[in-house]
């Protein structure tokens, strides 16, 4: 019983992390990172749960283990598609970020 | 309760066909692609109507099962009184913006695909596809993937022009779309961990309020308002919706985020045991007042047409939060009510706010820009595009005869009924600040154009035509009585399949 | 049991200072690095949670397809210091952050310690009816019958994600090859790898996906192998990706899922539902789908990889 | 199997170990690139392999003995190329004085 208990603390924390760095880093691809290690951190407790709801018998549900392998696949496309996107606006505006420029808060979009 | 009902097979319908299509517009790209997106949009509209009626003929709730599996092993599409309603309100709308961008996304015969026009097509069914997963889902991973897809096909809708100046805001909007989805992904596991399933009749009434219950509910509340952009999330929203081309903005605001409130509701009256639901429901009720409040003021002093109509939106999606204190707040006549003002609010500000888009993108077309000190001379080169923006502010603001009246007549008098004044104070002074806009917007459009400015280019008749449509649909809704609104109340815990 | 404990809470510990170092390395390629590390300590924590299947689709796609696109981007995101400093919030907001996200984690913790310790689930009919299904390991029974419909739309994602991506490039170049170009390596180590390991990969790839009936595995993890040798070959301009307006890649990133559509249609004019495994087709069609969608995933996940159009045919 | 086999194996995973432990202590301490990678490649190619041979004799079946090769001759020559390849950029950065 050791296992599971551990590794749902470990993803309480990484959820904390990331959703912290979400907040706090400015650079686009910071925020990325920041977003997988959340993500990481959701798919953790899938984990946790499956040990869970195993009946006896088997180590583990094999439903929240299908569904944590959808969301990898799921979240991988959302960081190709946000890491085009990134590097599109870096190509064509040089801005490696995502706040407003000071004085555009209201202006053109 | 969990097995394929006649009729289910339309769910499935509703779903193959546009995914299918999107897959085969992909392939065969070009002028292929806009006929095919034309043809299954139109078709869409008839399953809409099918899945309503067939709804409304059964007086229940039409169930799938995929595979025959039934939950909790498998998953169930579910098309219940919200759904079917949705559905073809969506049905609708999208048909209404495929026809709209037909000139600007044309493929002629002896050109080469463009970028823009297949991303067009493509992904109109790409989000037509993702709605329907979204509504008919009935189990919450499986309206997790609807999510995602959702994202993609709105964002990239959204970024159609590839402008230099969209790219920051459309960014921030998919960064808070991905915040909104995995925090609501980490509502999942922990209902997953505590009964086993995640089908939402299944939870229905079986639900504790332990601490994971409490919280999995706040962090799906929390993902699905970052993703309806509920006040004081909502900083993302105008310039993501202002800076999408004009179609995009119009489904962006009409349907997008219509997707997340039908979610809301998933969470808040099945999944959620009734007591701190009812004790929680005046919070969200209160951001939603803010929403109102704040956005609208914000949208009076907007200097650019469609941020203007951007942060209408804010304000009238703070509306949707107004029904859930009186939803859940126990008198029978109340609830009902509620429920179906709420909807009908979701329902007639996606035509409307869909017709103010699609309007703004033709008069900032015919001026050349969208300045709101300078719009003279708009009504005579688009007069059919000022009449819709005008017909649509109708219904925003709440005026009779309109889908928007009803809707915030029905909030009105069950907060009235109920004893909460303090949110029909909210309705009423929300609708006088849409009014406030409103008007600036259409006195200026009538105004003579200044004498120096260059001469407003009048527009063919056809889009201007889309656009009324979609106000006439949201103004006529206001005509029907309201017993023709039972569709809505079918398959709501408590109803009992009671008319209002 | 002591020996139990000590192996979970060092991995444990190892991916807490790989996740620390990702958010607070010097430079976003170390960080980059650091996410690399702190997905494959991850697939360890899921062969320790007693999910094989995870722990190699969490090293394929979250280590290393994501991985890869994650460098290639801090390759090329390079300036922007000087912005990035004026964007980074005050002290007051970090403070505000770390309450927000300490006590999200701390109720997070404390809701994890207060689930019901055994819960009945869907496992014990999942394992039950696997042999209606024919598919020895319950994962994939799970991804590919039971909750067949999310696999189906998780594949459409896929090709959603590959247009979105396509569609950012601008619109001179529709039509145009996508991604950099890379010298072609003539000799040295990179040309040895990229024509010893692709032969090699490629068998691996098929076995991983071929086993997933029957054992871990499966057409994700195996699809990305696959697209790994492939992206490994490019890299080394040994070759060229397809003009986006090729018809025939389209195919192919179709196939999958309109495969599973297909045949999901096909079970509900002979079984009577959608979705399900018409019983007197069997397994071949459950193989030829199967087979479908490790293409699609692979040309998919590469093509990801690879980006928008940047020049032209 | 015999246990003499079995012992066999153990040492020579433990010599394995011994191997990953020098070369990440290496990589901690050796005050440039080159030798901190001449370390880290010593324990990838022979503490994996002494692993890898040590767990021969507990390996299920001639297919599953077969594949614990494998997985040593794809990390050695992964390893080896990704070695040079850092060693390149290393040299091309800071050329020797």
């Amino acid at each position: 019983m050791s296992g599971p208990v551990l590794y749902g603390l470990l993803g309480a924390a990484l959820v904390a992390l990331g959703l912290f760095g979400l907040v706090v880093q400015a650079a686009v691809l910071r925020k990325i990172l920041a977003f997988n290690l959340l993500g990481g951190g959701v798919f953790l407790l899938f984990g946790v749960v499956a040990r869970r709801t195993a009946p006896a018998g088997l180590a583990a549900d094999p439903v929240p283990q299908a569904m944590v392998i959808t969301g990898i696949v799921v979240a991988f496309a959302a960081t190709a598609l946000a890491v085009a996107m990134a590097l599109r606006m870096y190509q064509i505006t040089a801005a490696v970020t995502v706040s407003p420029p000071p004085d555009a808060q209201a202006g053109d979009a | 309760m969990t097995a394929t009902t006649p009729a289910g097979w339309l769910l499935v319908v509703a779903l193959v066909l546009p995914v299918a299509g999107m897959l085969l517009a992909f392939v065969l790209g070009g002028r292929a692609a806009e006929r095919l997106a034309l043809l299954l949009l139109g078709l869409g509209v008839g399953v809409g109507v099918a899945v309503s009626a067939a709804v409304l003929r059964m007086g229940a709730p039409i169930v799938y099962l995929p595979g025959g599996w039934a939950p909790p092993l498998g998953l169930a599409l579910v098309a219940d009184g919200v759904a079917a309603a949705m559905l073809l309100t969506t049905a609708l709308v999208l048909f209404a913006v495929a026809l709209f961008g037909r000139a600007a996304h044309a493929t002629p015969p002896d050109q080469a695909e463009t970028r823009a026009a297949l991303a067009y097509w493509c992904f109109l069914l790409a989000l037509a596809g993702s709605l329907a997963a979204a509504f008919l889902g009935g189990d919450l991973f499986n309206l997790f993937v609807a999510l995602e897809m959702l994202t993609f096909a709105a964002l990239s809708l959204a970024c159609l022009e590839g402008k230099p100046s969209q790219f920051r805001s459309e960014l921030r909007y998919l960064l808070f779309a991905l915040i909104g989805s995995v925090l609501y992904l980490l509502g999942t596991a922990l209902l997953y961990g505590g009964y086993g399933t995640l089908d939402f009749r299944l939870l229905a009434g079986r639900t504790r309020a332990d601490l994971p219950t409490l919280l999995a509910a706040a962090l799906m509340t929390a993902g699905l308002a970052a993703k309806m952009a509920l006040f004081p999330l909502h900083l993302w929203l105008p310039p993501a919706h202002a800076g999408a081309p004009p179609a995009a903005s119009a489904l962006l605001s009409g349907l997008v985020v219509k997707a997340a409130f039908v979610l809301l509701l998933r969470v808040w009256i099945w999944v959620l045991p009734p007591l701190p639901a009812m004790a929680a429901a005046p919070l969200l009720a209160a951001l939603g007042a803010a929403a109102i409040l704040v956005g609208s003021l914000v949208a009076l002093r907007q200097a650019r047409l469609k941020l203007l109509v951007a942060y209408s939106t804010v304000a009238q999606i703070g509306y949707l939060f107004l029904m859930l204190p009186l939803v859940l707040s126990g008198a029978a006549e109340t609830a009902s009510h509620a429920w179906l003002g709420g909807l009908l609010q979701a329902g007639s500000h996606a035509f409307a706010k869909a017709a103010m888009f699609l309007a703004a993108g033709l008069i900032a077309t015919a001026l050349g820009h969208d300045r709101v000190t300078a719009l003279g001379g708009a009504g005579q080169a688009v007069p059919r595009a000022v009449f819709a923006f005008g017909l649509a502010g109708l219904s925003l603001m709440g005026i009779p005869p309109s889908g928007g009246f009803t809707a915030k007549w029905l909030l009105l008098t069950s907060a009235l009924g109920d004893g909460q004044w303090w949110w029909a104070a909210v309705i009423l002074g929300g609708g006088l600040l849409t009014g406030g806009y409103v008007y600036r917007v259409l006195a200026g459009t009538i105004a003579a154009p200044p004498g120096d400015a260059p001469r407003p280019r009048p527009l063919p008749h056809g889009p201007q035509n889309v656009a009324l449509g979609l106000a006439l649909i949201s103004v006529a809704l206001g005509l029907l009585p309201l017993a023709s609104f039972g569709l809505v109340q079918i398959g709501r815990p408590g109803a009992l399949g009671a008319l209002p | 049991m002591i020996l139990d404990w000590l192996l979970d809470g060092m991995v444990a510990l190892l991916i807490l200072a790989a996740a620390l170092w990702t958010l607070a390395a010097p430079t976003p390629f170390a960080a980059v690095i650091g996410f690399v590390g702190f997905g494959l300590l991850a697939s360890l924590a899921w062969v320790r949670l007693a999910a094989v299947d995870v722990a190699l689709t969490e090293a394929a796609v979250g280590a290393g397809a994501t991985g890869v696109i994650l460098l290639q981007s801090a390759v090329r995101l390079r300036r922007g210091a000087a912005e990035v400093a004026a964007a980074t919030p005050g002290r007051a907001t970090t403070l505000l952050a770390g309450l927000l996200a300490g006590g999200l984690g701390l109720g997070l913790a404390l809701a994890v310690l207060a689930l019901p310790a055994t819960v009945p689930g869907p496992a014990a009919e999942a394992a039950a009816r696997s042999a209606e299904v024919g598919l020895g390991n319950l994962v994939a029974a799970v991804l590919m019958a039971y909750r067949g419909l999310d696999t189906l739309l998780e594949s459409i994602v896929l090709v959603f994600a590959v247009l979105a991506v396509w569609a950012m490039g601008p619109d001179r170049h529709w039509g145009g090859i996508p991604g950099p170009r890379f010298a072609r390596q003539r000799d040295g180590p990179l040309a040895l790898l990229a024509r010893w390991l692709p032969p090699v990969g490629i068998v691996i790839g098929i076995h991983i996906a071929w086993v997933g009936a029957d054992a871990p595995g499966g057409k994700f993890q195996g699809g990305t192998v696959l697209a790994a040798m492939w992206v490994l070959a490019w890299g080394a301009g040994l070759v060229r990706p397809p003009s986006v307006a090729d018809r025939r890649v389209r195919l192919v990133l179709v196939a999958g899922p309109l495969g599973f559509l297909l045949a999901g249609l096909l079970g509900a004019v002979l079984d009577g539902s959608f979705l399900a495994w018409p019983a007197a087709l069997g397994k071949p069609l459950l193989l030829l789908v199967e087979a479908a969608m490790t293409l699609s995933v692979a040309a998919a996940l590469a093509l990801l990889v690879v980006g928008p159009p940047e020049r032209r045919a | 199997m015999s246990a003499a086999l079995q012992f066999l194996g153990l040492l020579l995973a433990a010599a394995g170990a011994f191997f990953f432990v020098a070369g990440s202590a290496g990589l901690i301490r050796f005050p440039d690139q080159l030798s901190r990678l001449h370390a880290l490649t010593k324990a990838d190619n022979l503490g994996l392999g002494l692993v890898a041979l040590g767990l021969l004799p507990f390996a299920a079946g001639v297919f599953a003995a077969l594949k614990l090769l494998v997985i040593w001759a794809l990390v050695l020559l992964s390893g080896a190329s990704a070695a040079q390849m850092v060693a390149e950029r290393v040299r091309a950065a800071e050329p020797p004085a």
